[in-house]
């Protein structure tokens, strides 16, 4: 019945060789890869500003650096570890893992996938090359408030102004993707509520950056024009109103936020139960709770704005609406409790990292949630301990659960396992050292220093200096790592196609260590 | 409530070592906490930070002890086989109720706090606060007493670069030039505004921070009661010397404080009647120098080189060798757009035609004219 | 997924092949027309606050969603239509009208499976005759081709073809 | 999901029409010509509204006069500014009134130019609470147009406002500040 024909060529082909293959691939595979080196790459350089920030910072005096380039480096390395280091992490995961998590082939549009990589080079090169630039590169802070931004900004703006547009045009193809990858290629029986929590997660933050995306390209553009078109969006001089663009920021920047959180939820989802050896608890609870963390987010972004001199009643009603956002958090980091309890634990480096997340995440909600009170809000406002809180949130929040997503899915993606020994050591070694870098930040907030300062008065300066010497061996234990990640690529003890013991999902399940260059050419069935 | 002292008495002996290991050449007087400060407001601010900051050890206590427990327990080396269970109802409703009701709690005295801090009215004595890059203008509406405050010169051990050392400077960037000079047990309210861009005015022990925006106003008060110095920062992102823009609020009774209204008030006049003098050219750059040291100095630095392109050079400059008149304009009014403030309002007709004198005829330039004061008071 | 039909009148089977599609078409029209509320409720907030920029980016953004959608749309929505009669075995594959076809004789034609080496062991099903064969149903899970090479055989090999049909 | 599903019906590609696909493509399209017809719609809109706590415009007529709440006095507190760049003395001439909510009253602004030349400002108002900002309304105002003065020229600037009778109780105080601008150097 059957006939011998001649062989079959296509499941089969791999990489094309050479440079080529990464400027022209279309292979989720390699554009995660691409993702995942830039944001190292930006890590590191925005680290390494951070360095310089904390060494002005090392003792009260002007050491280092005049205070407009300190602002040039606390803006670049806000922008930088905002929108190169965080984000593209986790699109880089994005891309690698949930084509392999819903059992498609690739993602939906593999040659917008492309661009919306390639554009970022382009972007983040321009928006370095201002700081070699006549005038400075800018200097406003991240969040490039007007009238500093616009009136009173450098010519170099301009270029940031073009970057912003860039990495908002990369982001929302990416989450388009994203969206229509989810949406359309889901493998038979992978229903929407038996997607791994880290897909759920990436479809909420992709929606969000499509919602709020248009506001920041407006934001910037109305910059534009009111810096060289004569309009006055944010001049008051010409009945416009610089209060307004703190109102326009943070509408995209609130979101924002969660968007850099929330595919880490879905990233710690994944890896507690696989080490607790049991089910997550509450899977549809989490579904839930991440979806009204998303669309609070979208009401609460004044709470950044409590000392612009808002009505009363909107202060109280920011003020409501922001600790509510405590209630889906915490229904978060009690599920992930309860999934622990009377588990079968086992503490490999991935498991430190996302226990580390939770603990850590979890102290940076607590001052999220004193930072939402609104009075108490007019102390501790641009000051160190807003400083702190974000760096909970955002370095032992959202960059733990990278480097935990990492340990977790490097076997997959290489086929090698990692240093358990050098991952431990990282692990500790970073957890120290971060605690000594932000939390004495908590202190100096307290005690009245305010952020965005390049020296200070005396009564701050231990804690600096803790601080400092905390950022340092920070910075340097992800040195360390890069070293780890480097040996993990070249060789190591084999994985197991399974990897972990207790791991679950159609990765794990149904493909070798490491995963093949085209994965699910045909769509696995899901029980 | 805990104090601080408690927290203090636990990091001592951390903070003790730390500072011994790095040999620290700045001396302690680290706080660990908020300010109790000085004012109604700020009490209750204090209690309000310190009833969430407990509320959220409690929490913290329960979740990473039941982590803890968990980690210590439950893992797999000690034997532990997971159980089944993955949901349960009756939990997930408890825990998302339960800080539902704890955040209420902390609700309503937040709301009455707010409410108390946000009226502004049957205020005592009303003072505008205008934010300039990088000083502070105050105006006692009510009084007609108006002045620049700035950071002292003494505070400021070497403010733009090169190495300084604040070893021993006891307010090391927290003097100013001329504090503002309040009575205690008076309702005073802030009026903020800004010249040029957002500037935030913040004293913690007043806790009031508002934000200073161009053409608009903002109010917040504060009743002090207690006598005292308290200092301040800017804490609104303001461009250069963001860092370099203190607040002193001194707070005297209400005798110290009409006698220091009446002195105010004398030295304007003096410094009014001054301008009728007439200056030798000689007179007026060697007092130029001083005002341009002190005005000029940050942004077009201290050899008139400036840095191009945001702050031009004087040296050479079109302005500063041009028209005498458009020169002074430029220095009275300032330029929109620009950082280049409007100085009429912040010295005094003297310092005005002295340091447009001294930018002629110093600094590499030699364009010979002068200006006198008369000239300068009749253009304010 | 694999749809018989059967055409009394014409006296043909058709079998019809799609890919999955985890999302339908009218489901995705909605999803999309509620993003675009949700994107324009935005724009116009701020529209109305004068700031008008915010509304052409989220036009254009909305243009851009829409177009990888629906590319995304079409891609699982290809089929792949076999009709067997009395003489004849048409394949048919395509999106919305037919792209490509390839017609055999239905005496003549063979179905050849044979398993590809790679990690999940999975297998291509081929149709054709005289060495001329071309493969079906290439996004079908490996049960569903199994079930698909059945009832290929029963078309092509039973002799009561017809009778089937009726 | 690999059984067999027998089915007569028509083939489902009838789904995607290119009617649907072409509407649906200009729902974006729509949205983004309708960006364009906003412009002039957007400062009516705030002039109406006094959104941005700005203040707003009536015309004198429309108030209506025996909404006077007399049982109530507002303290008014005046306050000006001149911006970086302009030549000018600003200030109010009372510097506050106490009025009753519902009557028109009137202020008056003093500006005299210290240049050489003819200038030309803008005066942005700003109102103090910020909840107060809509209920504070301007029959006549220097600020409803750019003020340009001659060399040295001193002009008395009129200013009626109404204070609208559904201010909130707890206000009893408000500050109106002025601000003026020079847009002529701003927009070079």
């Amino acid at each position: 019945m059957s006939t011998a024909t001649t062989h079959d060529e296509h499941h089969e082909h791999g990489p094309a060789t050479g440079l080529m293959r990464w400027v022209t691939t279309t292979n989720h595979k390699d554009i995660g890869t691409l993702y995942l080196w830039l944001s190292f790459i930006m890590l590191l350089t925005g680290g390494a500003m951070a360095m310089v920030i904390r060494a002005e910072l090392f003792q009260p005096g002007l050491q280092l650096v005049d205070p407009n380039f300190f602002n040039s480096m606390t803006t670049m390395h806000g922008l930088i570890m905002v929108f190169g280091a965080i984000m593209p992490a986790f699109v880089g995961l994005a891309n690698w893992l949930i084509p392999m998590m819903i059992g498609a082939p690739d993602m939906a549009l593999p040659r917008m996938n492309n661009w919306s990589f390639w554009i970022l080079p382009f972007a983040f090169t321009m928006l370095a090359s201002t700081l070699f630039m006549e005038g400075g590169a800018p200097a406003f802070g991240w969040t490039f408030y007007a009238p500093l931004s616009t009136t009173f900004a450098p010519d170099t703006t301009d270029f940031f102004i073009f970057a912003v547009h860039l990495m908002g045009i990369s982001s929302v193809m990416g989450a388009i993707n994203v969206i229509a990858t989810i949406l359309n290629m889901r493998a038979p029986g992978m229903t929407l509520m038996k997607m791994p929590l880290f897909v759920w997660t990436w479809l909420i933050t992709a929606y969000l950056l499509i919602a709020v995306m248009p506001v920041l390209a407006g934001a910037v553009t109305m910059m534009l024009t009111d810096r060289h078109f004569g309009t006055s969006f944010f001049d008051a001089a010409g009945g416009g109103d610089p209060v307004m663009f703190q109102h326009i920021f943070w509408f995209f920047g609130h979101p924002e936020v969660y968007i850099m959180i929330l595919p880490a939820f879905g990233i710690i989802s994944a890896i507690i139960p696989t080490f607790a050896r049991k089910p997550l608890f509450g899977y549809s609870s989490m579904v839930y709770a991440s979806a009204s963390i998303a669309i609070l987010s979208f009401m609460v972004w004044a709470h950044h704005m409590f000392t612009t001199g808002m009505p009363v009643a909107g202060e109280l009603y920011f003020m409501y609406a922001t600790i509510m956002i405590a209630v889906p958090t915490g229904v978060k980091i009690f599920n992930w409790v309860a999934t622990m309890w009377r588990g079968s634990m086992t503490f490999e480096t991935p498991m430190l990292w996302a226990l580390g997340f939770v603990v850590m995440f979890t102290i940076g909600g607590f001052s999220g949630l004193m930072l939402g009170v609104a009075p108490v809000d007019t102390q501790y406002h641009d000051t160190y301990f807003v400083v702190a809180h974000f760096h909970y949130v955002l370095v032992t929040g959202a960059l733990y659960s990278i480097i935990a997503a990492f340990y977790y899915w490097v076997p997959k993606w290489t086929g090698n396992m990692y240093d358990e020994k050098l991952g431990k050591i990282h692990f500790w070694w970073s957890t120290i050292s971060v605690n000594v870098l932000f939390f004495p930040q908590h202190f100096i907030g307290l005690a009245g220093m305010p952020r965005r300062i390049p020296d200070y008065a005396l009564q701050f300066a231990e804690f600096n200096m803790i601080s400092s010497i905390g950022g340092f061996a920070f910075g340097l234990a992800q040195v360390f790592f890069l070293y780890i990640v480097v040996k993990t690529i070249k060789g190591g003890e084999k994985a197991t196609d399974k990897v972990w013991e207790g791991a679950t999902g159609l990765e794990f399940e149904e493909l070798p260590s490491p995963a093949p260059y085209h994965s699910f050419d045909e769509a696995p069935a899901v029980k | 409530m805990i104090s601080s002292r408690l927290l203090r008495r636990f990091f001592a002996p951390v903070l003790a070592f730390l500072s011994f290991i790095s040999m620290s050449s700045a001396h302690a007087d680290y706080e660990l906490n908020m300010t109790q400060g000085v004012t109604p407001i700020s009490h209750q601010i204090y209690d309000l930070h310190m009833i969430v900051l407990w509320i959220c050890v409690i929490i913290g206590i329960g979740v990473f002890g039941a982590m803890a427990y968990s980690i210590m327990k439950h893992r797999k080396s000690k034997g532990a086989v997971a159980a089944e269970f993955h949901e349960s109802t009756t939990v997930e409703i408890i825990w998302t109720l339960v800080p539902l009701a704890i955040l209420i709690a902390i609700a309503v005295p937040a709301t009455a706090t707010l409410i108390d801090l946000e009226d502004t009215s049957e205020a005592d004595i009303n003072i505008q606060v205008n934010g300039i890059q990088w000083k502070w203008r105050y105006n006692y509406i009510d009084e007609g007493v108006e002045f620049i405050s700035a950071l002292a010169e003494s505070s400021r051990t070497n403010g733009q670069s090169g190495v300084a050392d604040p070893t021993g400077n006891e307010n090391y960037l927290l003097e100013v030039d001329k504090p503002i000079v309040v009575p205690v047990k008076k309702k005073i309210r802030f009026l903020f505004t800004s010249d040029d861009v957002i500037h935030a005015w913040w004293v913690p022990e007043l806790a009031v921070k508002q934000d200073a925006v161009p053409g608009f106003i903002n109010d917040s008060w504060a009743y002090i009661e207690e006598p005292g110095v308290y200092r301040g920062q800017c804490a609104e992102l303001c461009g250069k010397d963001h860092g370099f823009m203190p607040i002193v609020v001194n707070a005297v009774s209400e005798q110290e404080y009409q006698e220091w209204l009446v002195a105010m008030k004398a030295e304007a006049a003096a410094v009014a009647a001054s301008a009728d003098k007439e200056f030798s050219m000689e007179e007026l750059v060697a007092k130029g120098e001083s005002v341009y040291a002190a005005n000029c100095a940050a942004c077009h630095g201290p050899t008139g080189a400036g840095v191009p392109p945001v702050f031009p050079a004087i040296t050479g400059s079109s302005v500063a060798t041009g028209d005498i008149s458009d020169h002074i304009d430029i220095i009275m009014n300032g330029k929109t757009g620009t950082a280049m403030q409007a100085f009429k309002t912040q010295i005094s007709d003297v310092d005005i035609a002295s340091v447009v004198t001294f930018q002629r005829n110093s600094l590499g330039n030699t364009v010979g004219d002068m200006v006198q004061p008369s000239k300068i008071k009749s253009l304010r | 997924m694999i749809a018989i039909e059967k055409d009394q009148q014409e006296e043909v089977l058709r079998i019809i092949l799609t890919p999955n599609r985890s999302i339908s078409w009218p489901l995705l029209v909605k999803f999309y027309l509620f993003t675009c509320g949700v994107s324009f409720s935005i724009a116009m907030l701020f529209a109305f606050l004068g700031y008008w920029m915010v509304i052409p980016f989220s036009g254009l953004e909305m243009m851009v969603l829409g177009g990888g959608l629906y590319v995304t749309c079409r891609k699982v929505y290809r089929q792949e239509v076999i009709s067997v009669d009395n003489d004849h075995i048409k394949l048919e594959k395509g999106c919305i009208s037919v792209d490509e076809s390839w017609q055999f004789d239905r005496h003549w034609a063979r179905i050849s499976i044979e398993e590809i080496k790679n990690f999940r062991k999975t297998s291509s099903l081929k149709i054709g005759s005289h060495g001329n064969f071309v493969e079906v149903g290439s996004f079908l899970n490996e049960s569903e081709k199994e079930t698909l090479a059945f009832e290929l055989n029963q078309s092509i090999i039973s002799s009561d073809f017809l009778r089937r049909v009726g | 999901m690999s059984d067999i599903k027998s089915s007569h019906t028509t083939q489902p590609r009838k789904s995607v029409s290119a009617k649907q696909v072409f509407k649906l493509f200009m729902v974006p399209v729509l949205m983004f010509g309708f960006g364009f017809a906003l412009v002039p719609l957007y400062d009516v809109f705030c002039e109406i509204t006094g959104l941005n706590g700005k203040t707003g415009r009536v015309e004198a007529s429309v108030v209506n006069q025996k909404e006077v709440d007399s049982s109530r006095l507002v303290k008014v507190k005046f306050l000006a500014n001149s911006g970086n760049g302009l030549p000018w003395n600003f200030e109010p001439v009372i510097q506050e009134m106490e009025v009753h909510p519902g009557q028109i009253y009137e202020a008056m602004y003093r500006v005299s130019s210290k240049s050489d030349k003819n200038t030309v400002g803008q005066a942005v108002p700003s109102v103090s609470p910020v909840q107060a900002s809509v209920h504070f309304n301007k029959t006549e105002c220097f600020c409803f147009s750019k003020q340009e003065l001659a060399a040295r020229e001193t002009r008395d600037m009129p200013l009626r406002f109404v204070i609208n009778h559904d201010l909130p109780k707890d206000i009893v105080e408000l500050t109106l500040s002025y601000t003026f601008f020079n847009i002529e150097q701003t927009k070079s």
